[in-house]
């Protein structure tokens, strides 16, 4: 089931220099989302940008019946929601998309959140932790440079007794030097692949590299996919990554908003 | 948030073209309300005019590949390239679920060749529970058919005259803005045997991705629509509307009433919301509510006596 | 506020159209800058490539009564008609002022019927100072002329021509996006001995006033302008770039300098600021600036680089 | 000569349900405007509105170089502009338009005020007092009713002993009940035709009313018009009013932004 509501804006937290939690009120929608999901913004009624922007959702209150949403000011839609205010209210569609397989407890689960790209995977591991969800959990963030670390002190509050923490930045500014998938290959060594699952979103590159991978070592691994997404709801077929089942499969098209945003690494063709 | 529509025994909203009544006079426009299925958790379709199909040809399509959509100030381009389900699949998937709403169903169709659209045409007289044919001679996101035949009166005639020899649906032609003189093109629709006409399609128009210097869309081109195109619209719309006699339904960058409200001013008997669904879901079983309030407040009876109202009385 | 430009000794933005060496290839489209002197307390002319004026007719046009414009989502209607000193008094008044300016002046002109393109060319011949003439074949606002040759490719030849003809100026005609095939006008053009060619002028549209019931312009149809268009103004320089030689001058929706970086990696070896004049009369100055930051921080020695780099290239 | 400046909001100041008097600082327009001018904003950077929107300057502060405008929120132009706070900045061109002629010690001046109409004429009124002009004025203004008065503690403090103040109201809920062209004649059977010079702005049926009035009477009355002004620099030629200069002349275009916004009443042809 999908809502729509005019949901208030209870909080807007600057997370750093252009980064924003925004906290929002839609109890039918939080009822009802699940990690990888996504909810479909109107940002301006009056039809400037004229589009919906998509956000995953970060986390929920089940009891308040609250959802947050964590974003980059990156253009005109972006910047809108920056300047929200408690009491204003933007129009939301939700819950949109598919979530992740979630692990079971045999499962070792390597969440790889690359900058922004937490958003989804942080969703998970705080359900799987509610869920108390028995399997071992490693959770790795990285970013281009400590300051980027947008929500690092969400996620220094996981529990480090069911959660290992790995960062990293490119620049070494903190945590290990270096790109997100070389962690990864470090802690895949250690770990047997067969019981391995992988959970990750992050920038073009990172889950491009995470694809070919998946591929290469026949990981199971799934990634939330970001792509302009007119409407949201499977109808434009606007939004489509190029899908290819198997080997032997030939290359369609599927649509993110609905077939995805989580797909697995193996099945899609990110170039 | 399911918009009810008041009750209002008075005010009259249904009109008749070519036979089929519509509730009213508000429909969604194809490619932007997928099979009518996608939205029912939100609008209840029984309170739309009609539910207008994404366009259907022969066999399935892929379409182009990504990136197909980008937007634009006011606007949105879109290189979808015909991706659907194919006529068989419509019948036999989507239209169980259609039958069972009041609104009317309309198949948008198109193919490669004139034979093709014929196809298309031929396996929908078995398709119960619909309503009419719009033909699609206006995308321009296809190499073949679409707007190569929407270009040019004669291959429109040709294609509409052949559909309607083979169709039991009343027939829509919907146009292309990318003509010189689209009276031209709406004359041949006419004189063909087209039971009303709608336009507009989208504009033809590009965006570069200036960093990547490079077309953003896969297609190069794409189709323009949104609030952009809404005075481009318009205008045709009052210019058919001087010389043609069929009904026009007018679609193009409709976002609310008012909107509406200039359309059917213009000469448009009905109307089709397209892009500002992917905006607001709600947006046509608003414009209904909107038009109710607009004729009670204006003790209007019928929607009908709207039709034309802005252009000069003949002499 | 008046922006001035970095000098950059090594960045070329300079062009060369059919002889005429512009400073840079920004240029004031016509109708939005006046004669250039309304602007003269805020923008350096010296700074822009080209000055281009007003539609100029063989006598001075009142033009259509009011209302004349109208803001419409991301764009605006005009239905000016026209309104214009005429060309003796453009030459006699208004050619003093812009010839101590280093800006080069274009002079866009239009009659009624070929003869009167004619005999506007011919005047101008006298006019000391001027370096181009651009034919307005395209504006929409106006029962004969412009936008009604513009429109067919044997009258845009013939007009070409005959201008061609008497002119003592490189010739660039303007032209119309409301036609089926920009190509087919354009290679017209090219025949008929232009050297360069601008496009696009406005879409034609309407909007009506839903409270009053009638057309918002008094000329009911108006042309629109601004980034609503651009996508549309693109793509139409796009396609006429893959198949004609001449220069192009791309105009239409471009606010800034990533607008006009569209604008040259599609094709165009010029740009003209229309509607942004209104909204920031600095524009195009800074768009010059803008491009030689570009180029500076992306190693392009000379603008002429850009042209057409989204193209496909030649196979 | 004209400038275009970024003028930061030193405040914006609400004066009614919708109506705000916005303070810009702007020195170099202040400098060179007079009752009559006008400024022409970009009410948004990112072009939505698409155009700038001309509001006529109500006071200036010379010696602060600040500027007023009095605004009601009727669009989104003037949406955007409710919501500016101080430290904003807005981009102002100005001062522009053609102001009145200011009257001689000799004159009876009368100003009438329709609504918001009251902006120019009340800077008018304000010069007149700093120029310590000796000459009778009156000073009507009317709305429909008193809370539309928006700018009635600016007028209250105009000194009495140098401007006549009259009100009206169409309700009758504060002064003269009716419209204020009724008021208009009232103070013009008191006065010597010849003499008087009124100085209007308001509605478009009330300035066409009194432009038919002067016509018939042959009175000096000087109308302040607004049309929409896509450029403001007399280029775009969009802003025209029908002109005739008397009765054997043609009617011809002129344009408000530039040969505007003020006209002798019966030069110009309103319907
Ligand atoms: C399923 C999904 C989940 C997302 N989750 C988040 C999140 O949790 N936090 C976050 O900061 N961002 C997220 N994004 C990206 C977010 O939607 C874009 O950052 C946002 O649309 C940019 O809008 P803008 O108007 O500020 O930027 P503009 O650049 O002005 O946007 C222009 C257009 O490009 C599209 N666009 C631009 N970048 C992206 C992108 N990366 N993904 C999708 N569309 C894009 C927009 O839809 C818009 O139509 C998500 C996107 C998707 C599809
Ligand atoms: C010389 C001049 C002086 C003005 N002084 C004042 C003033 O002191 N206080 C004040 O409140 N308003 C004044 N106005 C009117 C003001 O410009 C409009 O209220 C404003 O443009 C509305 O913008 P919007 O976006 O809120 O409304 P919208 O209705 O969204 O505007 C739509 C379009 O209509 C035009 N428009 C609508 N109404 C008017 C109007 N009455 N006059 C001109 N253009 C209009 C706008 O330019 C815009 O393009 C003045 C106008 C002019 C020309
Ligand atoms: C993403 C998208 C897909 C579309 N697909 C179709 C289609 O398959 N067939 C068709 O006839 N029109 C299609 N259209 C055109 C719309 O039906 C409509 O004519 C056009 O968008 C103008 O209306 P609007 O401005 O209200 O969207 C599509 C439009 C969009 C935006
Ligand atoms: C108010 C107005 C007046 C115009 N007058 C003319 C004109 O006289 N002659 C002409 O060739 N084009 C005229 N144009 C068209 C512009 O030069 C330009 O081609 C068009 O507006 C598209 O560019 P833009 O979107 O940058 O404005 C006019 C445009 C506007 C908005
Ligand atoms: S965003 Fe429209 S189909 Fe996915
Ligand atoms: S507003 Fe452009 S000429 Fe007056």
């Amino acid at each position: 089931m999908v809502y729509q509501t005019d949901s208030p804006v209870l909080e807007n937290l600057r997370l750093g220099e252009d980064c924003y939690k925004l906290i929002l009120k839609a109890p039918k929608i939080v009822d009802h989302s699940w990690a990888g999901n996504f909810v479909h913004i109107q940002v301006n009624p009056f039809f400037y940008p004229l589009l919906r922007r998509a956000f995953s959702i970060n986390e929920v209150d089940r009891k308040k019946g609250s959802l947050e949403v964590v974003f980059k000011v990156i253009g005109t839609g972006t910047g809108h929601l920056s300047r929200k205010k408690k009491g204003d209210t933007v129009n939301l569609l939700g819950p949109l998309g598919k979530t992740f397989s979630y692990p079971d407890n045999e499962d070792i689960s390597i969440m790889v959140a690359g900058g922004l790209g937490i958003v989804p995977v942080y969703f998970l591991t705080r359900d799987l932790l509610r869920k108390k969800h028995k399997g071992k959990t490693y959770f790795l963030y990285g970013a281009k440079e400590k300051d980027q670390l947008y929500c690092l002190s969400d996620v220094k509050k996981l529990p480090k007794s069911k959660v290992e923490i790995l960062y990293s930045t490119d620049d070494g500014s903190y945590g290990f030097k270096g790109y997100l998938d070389a962690l990864l290959k470090q802690v895949l060594e250690k770990e047997d692949k067969n019981k391995v699952k992988i959970y990750a979103c992050g920038p073009e590159g990172l889950l491009a590299k995470l694809s070919g991978l998946a591929k290469e070592e026949n990981l199971f691994c799934q990634l939330s996919l970001e792509v302009g997404m007119p409407c949201g709801m499977g109808t434009c077929m606007g939004c489509v990554v190029k899908y290819k089942k198997d080997y032997s499969s030939p290359v369609t098209f599927k649509r993110v908003c609905c077939e995805g945003p989580v797909f697995n690494a193996q099945e899609v063709i990110l170039d | 948030m399911m918009v009810r529509v008041a009750q209002n025994k008075k005010i009259d909203l249904a009109i008749e073209i070519a036979g089929v009544k519509f509730e009213n006079p508000v429909m969604v426009a194809s490619g932007t309300f997928g099979y009518g299925k996608e939205y029912a958790d939100l609008v209840d379709l029984n309170q739309i005019g009609a539910v207008i199909s994404k366009t259907l040809t022969i066999v399935p399509r892929d379409g182009h590949p990504p990136l197909r959509t980008f937007e634009t100030p006011s606007g949105m381009l879109n290189a979808i390239g015909l991706h659907n389900i194919g006529v068989d699949n419509f019948i036999s998937e989507k239209m169980k679920f259609l039958r069972t709403k009041k609104t009317k169903v309309i198949a948008n169709i198109a193919g490669s060749t004139i034979e093709e659209y014929v196809q298309v045409a031929e396996k929908l007289n078995s398709a119960e529970g619909l309503h009419m044919l719009e033909i699609n001679i206006s995308s321009p996101n296809v190499k073949k058919g679409c707007m190569e035949f929407g270009s040019r009166a004669d291959l429109t005639y040709e294609c509409v005259k052949a559909i309607k020899e083979v169709s039991r649906y009343p027939v829509m032609p919907k146009l292309s803005p990318n003509v010189t003189d689209i009276v031209e093109i709406a004359l041949a629709c006419q004189e063909a045997g087209a039971d009303c006409i709608s336009l507009i399609n989208t504009l033809v128009g590009m965006a570069i991705d200036w960093k990547k210097k490079k077309p953003v869309l896969s297609n190069i081109t794409g189709g323009l629509s949104g609030p952009a195109i809404k005075p481009v619209a318009l205008a045709m719309v009052w210019k058919v509307f001087q010389k043609v006699k069929l009904p026009l339904i007018g679609v193009g960058g409709i976002m609310n009433t008012t909107d509406a409200l200039e359309f059917f001013m213009a000469g448009a008997t009905a109307i089709q919301v397209g892009t500002a669904n992917y905006v607001d879901p709600q947006t046509s079983v608003k414009i209904v509510e909107g038009l109710k309030k607009y004729c009670q407040e204006n003790k209007i009876s019928s929607i009908k006596e709207l039709i034309g109202m802005a252009q000069p009385s003949p002499t």
